[in-house]
């Protein structure tokens, strides 16, 4: 009962320590808030940047049609219900036959002297499908094709494969860099907490000196890590939120025809793993910077 | 209670600080440790809280072999042995209360206790009245007051006192040395080492004389002889 | 005389300190070192990506074409020059009417059963223009349209819209990202040289109470600073070229289809720019550092 | 050549750590100044050579008022006046060597005149066999040692010496009393605070003391005598 007072009241005090360095060393704190701020929100940033460009280079797919010219008995609702039941296919547009001959005699007049081909109708009813992602072109196209009442299809398979490549390339891009930057964010943190630490290894040896456990000088400094973390995930939080708001607006203004990713979870789930990442860099980044001072026969030694 | 078997302290610079030294001090006795600067004081209180191991030999408190401690039961040792160190090392960036309190909460002690003994020991050391000033504020004699409360406070078994009035006018060295003394009679073995003649002197106690590392000589009720003998 | 030989004491002892410095402190050299790296890494490899992707939106941009039809008496070659001539134009192709015409025979064959318009060449003369730019488009269109010898013109607004407003996008985006992440970049390595400074304010304040002038004090902060920028552009630049040589390589063989800017000048700007960047942050994060425990004032206030 | 004039210090805390001091130095005298700990011996000193400032009243030394210096000309002070400091302030990550000639660098003194004159301060203070030692690896006496020798390195023509003893056995700090009374002979003004009663009753020298930031006493040839009077 005793020990469990005991260990309480060294909580308490722990707590009060944390709390008490926290404020006290002012302009540290800043500047290791500062500092997991600035990278966070970098990180955050390029992440939600390299999402965003990955939506675009997804709906360039969206670009992406395939036209299918039926047999001369298929039934045009017939397939087009089918076709809309094949996976990947976004839209179909039915374009029956007379309406094709129409669009392409006055498409053909507005440019051409033409006056003469305008006798009989050599057009097939014909679809328009247009397909989700660039990277499921060529599987839709072959599904399409196997129809009986299809008799010929036509796409683009060289911008397809263009598209699919943009698109992957952003993503892979996307993905090597995030990580690269994620280290980056994560060795500027900690080396800064190290520093952090560094100027308060006086305190740390004398503590030792006087009888202080190596919980009991260790645990301040984790709370603290955790403060740490959680100050600047809240701060950046705040500074991508601002930054996402403020860009997409921007973007819509300046730039009508660029598509944005408009699903709110996107900054959510940045900001979730931001905060996440965040506690834990200033947790362990406190506990290994003060381990450092801890190890008994190394402290004697240096200075 | 205190025992050095045949210790020798090399430093890595190679500096031989401690020689062959055997000594034995049992519990409640009060003794002074005195020798020319560099003579390896110091280095001796330092192997018994293990802030430096010997090179050879053995140091044993209360049966213990100080040596064979795991690092990570170090601090219980430390926490049993009240430390003056000659440096004072104070947190100079907190007050004199939480300095002198620090050792308290090491241990857990309740916040009543806490404030009583904390208390009494800036009582003792005439430092009431700067309670709440922060250590990088306080005179030279001011802080090496502050870093005796903070060894006595627990009233350790044992208390090493590192040149403990080398900042202090006589009249509170010789206070500090009556608190000494009173701690002492409640059964704290004590250490002391000094540069001062007429503590020693006056003292009549246990005198042991260091020279360049090796222990010269050891008296009863001794006197300060450095640089005679 | 005897005061120049003094200067050339003191600074010869300046350069010393700051080498010793440089050496003594191990770590935190280490620790500003690495963070500079990171940070400037990331800034460089950003700044590099930005630039590749602005050559992307570019070269979106040649897959514009303006198709021209000629008046029927005109001269397809002089038109061809005419054209070739006109700014932002990067490739003319001309198509006689009666390659045209075949092309559109076999092209409708393929996919239509049409054997009844194999009579007359209803096709004037055509050229196709590529374009540089998308945001030239419109210039070059007009341009076009007004020559005497064309009759019609027909482009993609649309499409030259889009693509006129990526490019844009991704060049204003880069601008401020890289923007931004060069101050992040300079906040942190500010912060890190800062914190290394405050390990030696003790240092700093003994020899202000010596009697070391502020100068004698700055001069191996700023030398070392020096050496921290310059240290850090030579490793950065050493992670800038060997980044951009393996993700060119790797791009080069996993997306044939993507262009990349070949031009090894970007590499070198990117690098030179970082270079003195580095060394001017260096230099005035500590400049700065330092400066801060050199009023007279404020030392004996602060601990 | 040291003047004080109704100076009065009182720290941002409220502590009035000097009251009302008028006090004249000559050129070339030898004083020490005593009182109990937290008299204000330290904080006269620290007027002195600037690193604090009186709140009311002047400070002159060579007739310069010493408030009235502009902040970058006070390095310009300091070199000119050599300073023992209490807590010693020495550079713990270099060298004896490095930490002695640091004075010197600063003048730009050449290599040979530098190398000659180290020498000699640690000859002076017995401390030639610790040229190499890193200051971290010293005894506290050894440090007080390379403190005194880093302040007299350039005979500078004041001298203040914060409790130079205070680590010091009986043999060394009468070594350095005498080293003191040569650099005064030489023309060296000397102030010497100090709580070594046999010190300044045995050197018969002009007696400053201190009581609660009051100078209560000023004698010519005369005794340690706080608490007593
Ligand atoms: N950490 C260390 N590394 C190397 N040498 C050391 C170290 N500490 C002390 N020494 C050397 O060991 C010798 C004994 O030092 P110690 O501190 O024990 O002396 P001391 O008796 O306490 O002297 P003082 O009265 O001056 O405090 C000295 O010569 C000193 O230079
Ligand atoms: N920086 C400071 N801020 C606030 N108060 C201070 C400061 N320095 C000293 N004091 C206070 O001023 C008074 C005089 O201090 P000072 O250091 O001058 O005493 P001293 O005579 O040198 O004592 P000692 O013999 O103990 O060194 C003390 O009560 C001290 O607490
Ligand atoms: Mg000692
Ligand atoms: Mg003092």
């Amino acid at each position: 009962m005793e020990s469990v007072k005991k260990l309480i009241r060294q909580l308490e005090f722990t707590l009060q320590e944390a709390v008490t360095n926290f404020i006290r060393s002012g302009w540290m704190t800043t500047i290791v808030i500062t500092t997991m701020v600035a990278s966070l929100s970098v990180f955050g940033a390029f992440w939600m940047l390299t999402k965003d460009f990955n939506y675009l280079a997804d709906t360039m797919g969206s670009k992406l049609q395939i036209v299918a010219f039926l047999k001369q008995d298929a039934k045009l609702d017939k397939v087009n219900d089918q076709i809309t039941k094949v996976e990947g296919v976004s839209k179909v547009d039915s374009i029956p036959r007379e309406k094709g001959w129409k669009d392409l005699k006055s498409d053909l007049k507005n440019s051409l002297e033409l006056d003469n081909i305008d006798n009989e109708n050599p057009l097939p009813d014909t679809v328009q499908v247009t397909i989700d992602e660039a990277k499921n072109v060529e599987e839709v196209a072959k599904r399409i094709k196997a129809m009986p009442e299809i008799d010929e299809i036509k796409y683009s398979k060289e911008l397809a494969d263009y598209i699919e490549q943009l698109s992957k390339l952003v993503r892979t891009v996307g993905i090597a860099i995030t990580a690269i930057f994620g280290l980056a964010t994560l060795s500027i943190i900690v080396n800064t907490i190290r520093l952090a630490v560094n100027s308060r290894k006086n305190e740390i040896e004398i503590m030792r000196l006087v009888g202080a456990t190596n919980w009991f000088i260790r645990m301040p400094f984790l709370l603290e890590g955790i403060f740490f973390g959680f100050c600047s995930a809240v701060c950046t939080s705040i500074v991508l939120v601002a930054w996402r708001t403020f860009s997409t607006e921007q973007i819509k203004k300046l730039f009508p025809f660029i598509p944005i990713t408009e699903e709110p979870s996107l900054i959510w789930t940045v900001i979730t793993y931001t905060m996440i990442l965040s506690i834990i860099i200033g947790f362990l980044g406190s506990a290994l910077s003060v381990t450092r001072y801890l190890s008994f026969e190394k402290a004697t030694q240096e200075e | 209670m205190i025992q050095l078997q045949g210790v020798k302290k090399v430093y890595s610079n190679g500096v031989v600080a401690l020689n062959n030294i055997d000594l034995h001090i049992k519990k409640g006795e009060f003794v002074f440790l005195v020798g020319a600067t560099g003579s390896g004081k110091s280095s001796l209180m330092k192997l018994l809280y293990r802030e430096e191991v010997t090179t050879t030999g053995k140091v044993f408190i209360s049966g213990i072999s100080v040596n064979d401690i795991k690092p990570s039961k170090v601090p219980y040792l430390r926490q049993k042995i009240g430390v003056i160190f000659q440096d004072f090392k104070l947190l100079s960036m907190r007050t004199v209360w939480e300095n002198v309190a620090f050792t308290l909460q090491i241990l857990g002690t309740n916040k009543e206790e806490q404030d009583r003994r904390v208390k009494a020991a800036l009582d003792l050391t005439n430092l009431s009245e700067y309670a709440y000033e922060y250590v990088s504020e306080l005179s030279g004699g001011e802080r090496q007051r502050v870093a005796i409360a903070r060894a006595i406070i627990n009233t350790p078994p044992i208390l090493l006192a590192d040149e403990p009035t080398g900042n202090l006018d006589p009249e509170n060295s010789w206070e500090i040395m009556r608190l000494l003394t009173k701690i002492n009679m409640r059964g704290t073995t004590i250490i002391v080492s000094t540069h001062n003649k007429i503590i020693v002197d006056n003292m009549k106690r246990r005198v042991i004389t260091m020279e360049k590392g090796s222990l010269i000589q050891d008296q009863e009720q001794g006197v300060y002889s450095v640089g005679i003998g």
